[in-house]
C-alpha cells in the first residue's frame, strides 16, 4: 500500500500496527470509564463501583454483557440510516487522528524502521484538526436521525459550540507552528527534546536544568489550546450538549446499549487526541525531562548491549513517559468534570468568540511579533 | 516504447477525466435539482472538480502556482456558499420552502 | 497493478458514486452528506496529487465547515424529502442533459485524444516533476502566496470581512415565523 | 503520505462498528413493539408530536457562516506560521511579517464588527 | 535621510491628513481635524526646511535636487515623470506655503471651532497644500498644470464652502469659470511649447530657449509665453480675468489668506519666474506683462479706496499687489519679483488672519463703516496688523519696503523697464498706502462705531500666534534681501537674495543709459520719493478718516460720477455679462433648441425605440428560471468548445 513500507513484511507490521493502536484506543475507554467512576467517587467522598471484583475492576466487563443484552431500539419517527450510522462514523474520526500522534521514538529492526504510532503524517496538525472537526457530522447525524426535538436541539448546539471552538483551537497553535515552524508532530517532539535553548538577536540562552518544553514558550497558547479542547470534546464545563435539565442527553438522548458505547469511545477518543497533542504541543511529547533519545539509548546500550534490545528498552522507556504525561492530562479531564459547575449557553459562546479568540489572536501576534524581533535583528 | 497500459499508468489524463465526470455530475445536479440547497452543493461540486484539474496541472508541470489558485477558489468557494446559504434562509422565511422557482421573484 | 493504481481507481470511484449521490438522491439530507464524502475522496485525491496541504485544507474549511454548514441549514429546515426533486418540463430537460452530456463527453474526448497525441512524452513530463521537484509543498505554495500573490490574498482577507457583514445584515433581514426578532 | 494507511484503518474501524451493531442486536435482539410509547421518542413523557415548524434560532447558522469565515482566515495564517523562520531567514521577513499583520488587522476589524453588532450575542 | 524620501514625505504628508480628515468628514471634532491637518503641513514644512538645508549645503550651480517617482505618461517622444525638482526657486515656495500654510492651519483651528464641517474644511485645506505642492515641485508643465487645476478645484471648494448660501456658491463657480478661461490658455501655450521645443519639461524647456530674442509678435515662443502668461492672468487675478478673486472672499478667512493672498494667486507670478529663460527670450510678451501688471495695480488699487467690506478692500490690494510682482517679472527682475510674493505672503497672510481675528471678534461683521475704535478690545490683533500696515505701504526697515523698493527701482533702471512703469508704480503704492490707512483708521482707531449687541473680544491663543509669528515675519522678512545702496552703510550685509537666487535667473543688463556712475544716487532719489509719496499718502488718510470726519463724504461727493464708478468696479463684471457672458448663454440656448431636441434628440429616440423592440424579445427570454439560464450557459460553452475542438 502506498508509504506503508516497501516490503510485505513492512506493509504487515505497519497495517497491525494500525489495528493495534486502535485496539489500544478500545481497551483504554473500559479503564478510563472505571478511572473516571472512582475517581469522582473519590474525589466526592463515595465510594463508586466496589462490589464486582477487586477494587470493583470487573464492574467492566459487567457494563459489556449489559450493553450486550440491551434491546436493539430505534424511533420510529426517526430516519434509521442516519440513526444507526452516526455512532459508526462516531468511532473514525477519533481514531483516525488519534493514530496520527507519534508515542515513541521509532524502533529500530535490521533495516527496518517502525515508528510508534498509527502513522506519520507531514502535515499533522491540519490533518488532524480537519479529521477531528469531522466529529461534528456524527452529531447532526445523530440528533437528526433521532428525530427527536430534543436531540436535534442537543445536536446543533454541540455543533455549533464545536466549531465555535474549533477557531480559537485552531487560532492557539499558531503560536506553536510559529515556534516550531513545522506541521509534523515528530519533528516538534524532536525540538523539544534536550535541555531549555533558544536563539534570541543572534545569541544562545540556555538552562540545562529545564527541558525545551513548548510550554514556556507558549503558556497563553497552552491554556487556550487545553480550554478549547474541552470544548472539542463536550466535556464539562462545556457538556451543553446534554444538559440534563433542558435537554435530557442532548443529541444521544434516543441511543442506548452498545450504540450510546460508541459514542462513548468517540468521546473519550477525543479526549485521547487532546491529551496526546497537548503532550506533543506543550510537553515535549514522549520525550524524558530535558533528555535527548540519544542519550537514554545510550544508558540502555550500556546498560543491555544488544543493540535492537536497547532500542527497544529506549522505546518502551518514551512510551511510559508518553503515558505519563498522557494519563496525568486525561485525569485532568476527570478532574475538571468533577470541579467545575456547566457553562450558560450564551457565556459558552461569548467565551469562545469574544474571549479565547481575541486572547489566541494576540497570543498570535505577540509570537509573531517577538520571533521577528528576536531572528531578524542581531546584537 | 514501451505500450503504456490505460489501466495501470495514471497519467495527467486520468486526473482530468475525472475532474470533467465530476463537473458534469455538478453541472447536471444544478441543471436539474429543484432544491436550492441541493443547487449550492452542486456548485461546490463543480469547484471541486475545477480544484482537482488545478492540482492537477500545478502536480504535472511542477508549478505551484495552480495550488495557490485552488486555494483562492476553496476560499471564493465557502464565501459563496455562506452567502447562498444565507439567501436561501431569507427564501425559506418568506416562502416556507426553498425552491429555486420563489428566486424567480428576484426578476423584478 | 501497483496499491497506488489501485488507489487511484478506488478515489475515483468513491468520488464518482458520492458525486452521483449528491445530484441522484432525493433527501437534500443525504446529498449533503454524499458530498461531504466527495470533498474527502477529492482531498485524498489531492495527497495522491502530493498537494498535501490542500488536502488538510479541503478536509478543514470544505469538509469540516462549509459542509456543516450545509447539514446545519437542512436539519434548521427540517425538510425529509422534496415533493419533487427534479424539474419538470420534458424538453428543457431533455435541452439540459444533452448540455451536460455532450459537454462531459467533449471534455473526456478533448482530454483523451489531447493527451494520447502527447502521451509519448508522458515520460518526459514525469522526468519534468521529478526535476522541478516540488519539494515542500508547503513552502513553496506560501512563498507564491505570501510573496508573489500577496495582494490577492489581502483582498480575500477583505471580501471575507465583506461576506461576513454581509451574511449577518442578510439574516437579519425581517419575515418569517423563524426570524427571532 | 501513509494515504493507504487511513483510508486502510479507516474501512476497518467502520466494519468493525458496522459488526459491533449487527453483534450487539444478535445478542440483545430487536426491539420488540410491545407498546406505540416505547417506539415513541422521548419527550419526557408527554406524547410526541410533530410540529412543520420548529422554532430553531437562526443564530446557530449564523455562527457556522462566521466560523466558515474567519477559519479560512485562520488557515490562511498556517501556512505563513509555518514557514515565518525560513521567510526571516531569506530577508523577506518584514514585507511577510507587514502583509500578515495588514490581514490581521482587517480579522480583528471584523470579529470587532461582529461583536459591536451584536451579531454573537445569544441573548 | 535620502532626499527623494524627503520629497515624498513632504507630499504625501498632507494627502496622508487629507484622507484622515476626508473619511471622516461628518465630524465636529474640530480639534482633532486640525490637529491631524496641521500636523500634517508642519511635517510638510520639516521636510522643506530639511531640503532648503540641503541646497544650502550645495555648490550654488547643483543646487538641485530631483525625484522621479514614476513615467506619468509616455506617447511616442511625448514623455511626462511623475518628477518633482526642489531648486532654489521651489525651495523658497515650498517653504512658504508649509510654513505660512501651518500658520493659517492652526489660525483656523480657532476660527472655524463653531463650524458643522470643520474636518471637510481641513480636508481641503490639506488637498489644498498637496496640489500646491505638486503646482511648485512639478518638473514639467503637465505636472505643473496638474497642480494648477488641483489648486483652483479646492479654491473653488473652499470659495462655496458655505454653499448654502447660493451668493457663496456662486462666488465659487465664478471662481472656478474664470480661471478655466486662463487654464484653457495655458493648455494652449502647453500645446505651442510642445510643438516647438518638443518637451515640457521645464528644465529642458530653459536651456533650450533661444538667446536670441524673438521681435515678432507671432513667433512660437512669444504666443506660447503669452498664452502661458493669460494663464496666469486667470490663476493670479489680474487684468482682464481679476474679477474673481474679490468675490472669492466669501469663502473663510482663512482660505482667502492661504490659498487667495499666499500661495496660489501667486502661481502665476511663480511660472514666469520658473520660465524666465523663455520669457526673456519673448521681449514683447514681457512688455505685455509688465504693462498689464502696473495697469492692474493701479486699477485694483482704486477700486480698493472706496470698498467697505474689510475683506474686499485687503483682496483689491492682493491684486493690486500682484500686480507689483507681474511688474517686476515683466521688466526681468525676477528676483524682486519673487522677494515681493515672499513678502507679501508675510503680510497680506497676517492681514487676512488679522481681518479674520476682527470678523470673528465682532461676530461675523465684515463692513468697516460698523468698526471703529477696536485697538482697545484687540491689542494684539491691532499691534500685529499695524505692522502689516507699515510692511505693505512700504515703511522702511519693514518688509514690504525692500521688496517693493526694488521693484520700483528694477522698472526704472532696467532696459525693459520704463518711466511710466515707474510712476504707474509710485501711484500705486501711493493708492496703497491710502486706502490701507483708510482700512486701518476705520477699523481700529477713531471712534467705534460698533453696534451695540456685539461684543468685540480677542481671539484664542490659537489664532494669535500665528499672528504674532507673521507679524515678526513681516518686519524681518525683507532683511534677506537688502539692497546694495543700503546695506553699504550697514557693514556690507550680503544681498542673500540675490546670491541665493543667481544661478537660476537670466538678468537683463541694465538699460545702458542708466549705467553711469551715478545711479546710485538716482536709487536713493527714486526711494525716497516712492517712499515720501507713501508716507504723505498715508498722512493724508490719516488725518481725513480720523481727525476730520466726514471729509471723506466730501471728496467722495466732489468727485461724484467718478466715485461711483470705482466703487462700482469700473462696471467690469456688467460688462462681462453683456458683452460675453449673456450672448453666449442665448447662443447655448439657440443651440440646445434648435440643434439638440430637433436634430440629435430625435435621432436618438428612434436607435432607442429600435433597440427597445429587440430588447422586450431578449426579455421574453428572462424567465427568472435560473436553471434556465445555467442551461443556456452550458450550452454556449458546449457550442463555443465544439468550435474550438472541431476546427
Amino acid at each position: 500500500m502506498t508509504s506503508m513500507g516497501t516490503t510485505t513484511f513492512e506493509v504487515a507490521v505497519n497495517l497491525i500496527k494500525l489495528v493495534l493502536v486502535f485496539l489500544m484506543m478500545v481497551q483504554l475507554v473500559p479503564i478510563l470509564v472505571w478511572l473516571e467512576r472512582r475517581g469522582s467517587a473519590f474525589i466526592q467522598n463515595r465510594f463508586g463501583p466496589n462490589r464486582v471484583g477487586p477494587l470493583g475492576l470487573l464492574q467492566l466487563l459487567a457494563d459489556a454483557v449489559k450493553f450486550l443484552t440491551k434491546e436493539d431500539f430505534a424511533p420510529e419517527k426517526g430516519n434509521r440510516l442516519l440513526f444507526y450510522a452516526a455512532p459508526v462514523f462516531a468511532l473514525v474520526p477519533a481514531a483516525v487522528a488519534y493514530m496520527a500522534i507519534p508515542m515513541s521514538v521509532p524502533l529500530k529492526f535490521n533495516e527496518y524502521t517502525f515508528l510508534i504510532q498509527g502513522y506519520e503524517i507531514n502535515v499533522g496538525i491540519v490533518f488532524i484538526l480537519g479529521i477531528s472537526s469531522l466529529a461534528a457530522y456524527t452529531i447532526l447525524m445523530a440528533g437528526w436521525g433521532s428525530g427527536s426535538k430534543f436531540s436535534l436541539m442537543g445536536a446543533l448546539r454541540a455543533s455549533a459550540q464545536i466549531i465555535s471552538y474549533e477557531l480559537a483551537l485552531g487560532l492557539s497553535i499558531v503560536g506553536i507552528i510559529l515556534l516550531y515552524g513545522t506541521f509534523n508532530l515528530s519533528e516538534m517532539i524532536h525540538a523539544q527534546q534536550g535541555i531549555f535553548s533558544f536563539n534570541a538577536f543572534g545569541h544562545n540562552i540556555s538552562a540545562s536544568w529545564l527541558p525545551n518544553w513548548g510550554i514556556f514558550y507558549q503558556p497563553v497558547g497552552m491554556i487556550l489550546f487545553f480550554a478549547a479542547t474541552f470544548a472539542e470534546s463536550n466535556r464539562l464545563p462545556f457538556d451543553l450538549a446534554e444538559g440534563e435539565a433542558e435537554l435530557v442527553a442532548g443529541f444521544h438522548t434516543e441511543y442506548g446499549g452498545f450504540k450510546m458505547l460508541m459514542f462513548f469511545i468517540g468521546e473519550y477518543g477525543h479526549m485521547m487526541i487532546a491529551s496526546g497533542l497537548m503532550a506533543t504541543f506543550f510537553f515535549g511529547g514522549y520525550s524524558i525531562w530535558n533528555l535527548t533519545p540519544q542519550e537514554v539509548y545510550q544508558w540502555c546500550f550500556n546498560l543491555i548491549g544488544n543493540e535492537f534490545w536497547a532500542g527497544a528498552m529506549n522505546s518502551l522507556l518514551h512510551f511510559l513517559s508518553y503515558l505519563v504525561k498522557f494519563g496525568i492530562f486525561l485525569w485532568i479531564f476527570f478532574h475538571v468534570r468533577w470541579t467545575l459547575p456547566r457553562f450558560r449557553y450564551d457565556q459558552l459562546m461569548d467565551l469562545g468568540w469574544k474571549t479565547m479568540l481575541p486572547w489566541a489572536l494576540a497570543n498570535t501576534m505577540i509570537t509573531a511579533l517577538i520571533i521577528f524581533v528576536t531572528s531578524y535583528y542581531v546584537l | 516504447m514501451p505500450e503504456t497500459n490505460i489501466i495501470t499508468t495514471i497519467g495527467p489524463e486520468h486526473y482530468l477525466v475525472l475532474s470533467a465526470l465530476l463537473f458534469s455530475i455538478g453541472m447536471a445536479g444544478v441543471l436539474l435539482r429543484r432544491n436550492l440547497i441541493v443547487l449550492l452543493m452542486s456548485i461546490e461540486l463543480m469547484l471541486n472538480a475545477v480544484n482537482i484539474s488545478f492540482i492537477t496541472f500545478s502536480h504535472y508541470s511542477g508549478k505551484v502556482e495552480g495550488q495557490i489558485m485552488v486555494f483562492f477558489v476553496m476560499t471564493i468557494a465557502a464565501a459563496e456558499a455562506a452567502v447562498g446559504l444565507a439567501l436561501a434562509v431569507s427564501i425559506f422565511k418568506r416562502f416556507k420552502e426553498v425552491n429555486i422557482r420563489f428566486f424567480e421573484h428576484l426578476k423584478g | 497493478m501497483t496499491a497506488d493504481v489501485f488507489l487511484f481507481w478506488f478515489l475515483a470511484f468513491m468520488t464518482i458514486v458520492s458525486g452521483l449521490g449528491v445530484v441522484l438522491m432525493a433527501n437534500p439530507i443525504y446529498s449533503a452528506l454524499s458530498l461531504a464524502m466527495t470533498m474527502i475522496s477529492v482531498a485524498a485525491i489531492f495527497v495522491t496529487l502530493q498537494a498535501y496541504f490542500l488536502a488538510g485544507v479541503q478536509i478543514i474549511v470544505y469538509a469540516g465547515a462549509v459542509m456543516v454548514l450545509f447539514v446545519m441549514v437542512l436539519m434548521l429546515f427540517d425538510l425529509k424529502h422534496e415533493l419533487q426533486a427534479f424539474t419538470r418540463g420534458r424538453a428543457t430537460g431533455a435541452i439540459k442533459i444533452a448540455t451536460v452530456g455532450i459537454l462531459s463527453g467533449l471534455v473526456v474526448g478533448a482530454v483523451t485524444i489531447g493527451l494520447t497525441i502527447g502521451g509519448k512524452n508522458q515520460a518526459e513530463v514525469a522526468s519534468a516533476t521529478k526535476a522541478a521537484g516540488i519539494v515542500d509543498t508547503t513552502r513553496g505554495l506560501s512563498e507564491a502566496l505570501f510573496l508573489k500573490n500577496v495582494f490577492g490574498f489581502e483582498a480575500l482577507g477583505v471580501l471575507l470581512l465583506v461576506i461576513a457583514v454581509g451574511t449577518v445584515a442578510l439574516s437579519r433581514s425581517k419575515g418569517g415565523t423563524h426570524a427571532r426578532d | 503520505m501513509p494515504l493507504g494507511g487511513v483510508i486502510f484503518i479507516t474501512i476497518f474501524i467502520a466494519t468493525f462498528g458496522v459488526i459491533l451493531i449487527y453483534l450487539a442486536r444478535w445478542t440483545g435482539g430487536r426491539a420488540k413493539k410491545t407498546s406505540q410509547a416505547k417506539m415513541d421518542i422521548y419527550e419526557c413523557g408527554i406524547p410526541a408530536e410533530e410540529k412543520k415548524d420548529t422554532k430553531i434560532s437562526v443564530k446557530f447558522y449564523l455562527t457556522a457562516i462566521l466560523f466558515i469565515l474567519f477559519d479560512i482566515e485562520v488557515i490562511f495564517m498556517y501556512p505563513w506560521a509555518v514557514n515565518f523562520r525560513h521567510f526571516i531567514s531569506t530577508g523577506a521577513g518584514p514585507f511577510v511579517f507587514g502583509s500578515m499583520f495588514i490581514f490581521l488587522a482587517v480579522f480583528i476589524f471584523g470579529l470587532w464588527w461582529e461583536i459591536k453588532s451584536k451579531a454573537l450575542e445569544w441573548d | 535621510m535620502n532626499q527623494q524620501a524627503l520629497i515624498a514625505i513632504l507630499l504625501l504628508s498632507p494627502v496622508v491628513g487629507f484622507f484622515l480628515n476626508g473619511l471622516r468628514f461628518r465630524s465636529k471634532n474640530y480639534i482633532l481635524a486640525g490637529t491631524i491637518a496641521t500636523l500634517a503641513v508642519v511635517i510638510s514644512f520639516v521636510c522643506s526646511v530639511l531640503l532648503f538645508l540641503d541646497l544650502v549645503g550645495m555648490p550654488p550651480e547643483a543646487r538641485r535636487i530631483t525625484a522621479n517617482f514614476f513615467e506619468w505618461i509616455a506617447v511616442d517622444k511625448f514623455k511626462v515623470n511623475a518628477g518633482f525638482v526642489v531648486d532654489q526657486i521651489s525651495s523658497i515656495m515650498i517653504l512658504i506655503i508649509t510654513g505660512v500654510g501651518a500658520l493659517i492651519h492652526l489660525f483656523s483651528i480657532g476660527y472655524m471651532h463653531h463650524d458643522k464641517g470643520v474636518t471637510k474644511y481641513f480636508a481641503y485645506l490639506n488637498l489644498f497644500i498637496f496640489n500646491m505642492l505638486i503646482l511648485v515641485l512639478g518638473d514639467s508643465l503637465l505636472t505643473m498644470f496638474v497642480g494648477w487645476e488641483g489648486v483652483g478645484l479646492c479654491s473653488y471648494l473652499l470659495i462655496g464652502f458655505w454653499f448654502n448660501d447660493s451668493a457663496k456658491a456662486a462666488a465659487g463657480m465664478k471662481a472656478f469659470i474664470t480661471n478655466r478661461v486662463g487654464d484653457a490658455a495655458f493648455i494652449i501655450g502647453m500645446f505651442i511649447l510642445f510643438m516647438t521645443f518638443g518637451t515640457l519639461n521645464i528644465h529642458e524647456l530653459n536651456a533650450l530657449a533661444p538667446t536670441a530674442l524673438e521681435a515678432s509678435w507671432l513667433g512660437a515662443v512669444t504666443l506660447g509665453t503669452l498664452m502661458l502668461f493669460i494663464g496666469a492672468t486667470g490663476k493670479s487675478a489680474q487684468i482682464p480675468l481679476y474679477v474673481w478673486l474679490p468675490d472669492a472672499m466669501a469663502g473663510p478667512t482663512p482660505v482667502s489668506a492661504l490659498i487667495h493672498a499666499a500661495t496660489m494667486v501667486t502661481a502665476g507670478v511663480y511660472m514666469i519666474v520658473r520660465l524666465n529663460p523663455l520669457f526673456i527670450s519673448a521681449p514683447n510678451t514681457m512688455m505685455v506683462v509688465a504693462i498689464i501688471g502696473a495697469a492692474t495695480a493701479v486699477l485694483a488699487a482704486t477700486i480698493g479706496l472706496t470698498q467697505h467690506d474689510i475683506k474686499k478692500v485687503l483682496a483689491y490690494s492682493t491684486v493690486s499687489q500682484l500686480g507689483y510682482m507681474f511688474l517686476a517679472v515683466g521688466v526681468g527682475a525676477f528676483g524682486a519679483g519673487m522677494f515681493h510674493l515672499m513678502t507679501h505672503a508675510f503680510f497680506k497672510a497676517l492681514m487676512f488672519l488679522g481681518s479674520g481675528s476682527v470678523i470673528h471678534a465682532m461676530h461675523e461683521e465684515q463692513d468697516i463703516r460698523k468698526m471703529g475704535g477696536l485697538r482697545k478690545y484687540l491689542p494684539i490683533t491691532h499691534a500685529t496688523f499695524f505692522l502689516g500696515w507699515l510692511a505693505i505701504i512700504g515703511i522702511p526697515p519693514f518688509a514690504g519696503f525692500f521688496s517693493k523698493d526694488e521693484i520700483l527701482w528694477k522698472a526704472y533702471s532696467s532696459s525693459a523697464g520704463h518711466i511710466l512703469l515707474w510712476a504707474a508704480g509710485v501711484i500705486g503704492a501711493a493708492l496703497t498706502a491710502f486706502y490701507m490707512t483708510r482700512l486701518m483708521a476705520l477699523t481700529f482707531w477713531g471712534k467705534s462705531r460698533v453696534d451695540k449687541n456685539v461684543h468685540p473680544h480677542e481671539s484664542p491663543i490659537s489664532m494669535t500666534i500665528p499672528l504674532i509669528i507673521l507679524g515678526i515675519l513681516s518686519v524681518i522678512g525683507g532683511w534677506v534681501g537688502i539692497p546694495h545702496v543700503i546695506s553699504q552703510y550697514l557693514g556690507e550685509v550680503p544681498n542673500f537674495w540675490e546670491h541665493w537666487l543667481a544661478p537660476v535667473i537670466r538678468i537683463l543688463p541694465l538699460a545702458p543709459a542708466e549705467h553711469g556712475a551715478d545711479h546710485e544716487a538716482l536709487e536713493w532719489t527714486l526711494m525716497s520719493v516712492s517712499v515720501g509719496v507713501a508716507a504723505i499718502s498715508a498722512i493724508s488718510a490719516y488725518i481725513m478718516y480720523t481727525k476730520k470726519e466726514g471729509s471723506a463724504d466730501r471728496v467722495a461727493k466732489a468727485f461724484g460720477p467718478v466715485y461711483q464708478l470705482v466703487n462700482k468696479k469700473y462696471l467690469v463684471d456688467e460688462a462681462y455679462f453683456k458683452g460675453l457672458i449673456n450672448p453666449l448663454i442665448r447662443g447655448s440656448k439657440n443651440l440646445w433648441y434648435y440643434v439638440d431636441v430637433n436634430i440629435i434628440d430625435k435621432a436618438t429616440y428612434k436607435v432607442t425605440d429600435i433597440v427597445r423592440g429587440g430588447g422586450s424579445f431578449v426579455k421574453s427570454l428572462q424567465t427568472g428560471n435560473m436553471q434556465q439560464y445555467a442551461m443556456y450557459i452550458g450550452v454556449g460553452v458546449v457550442v463555443a468548445l465544439s468550435f474550438v475542438l472541431m476546427r
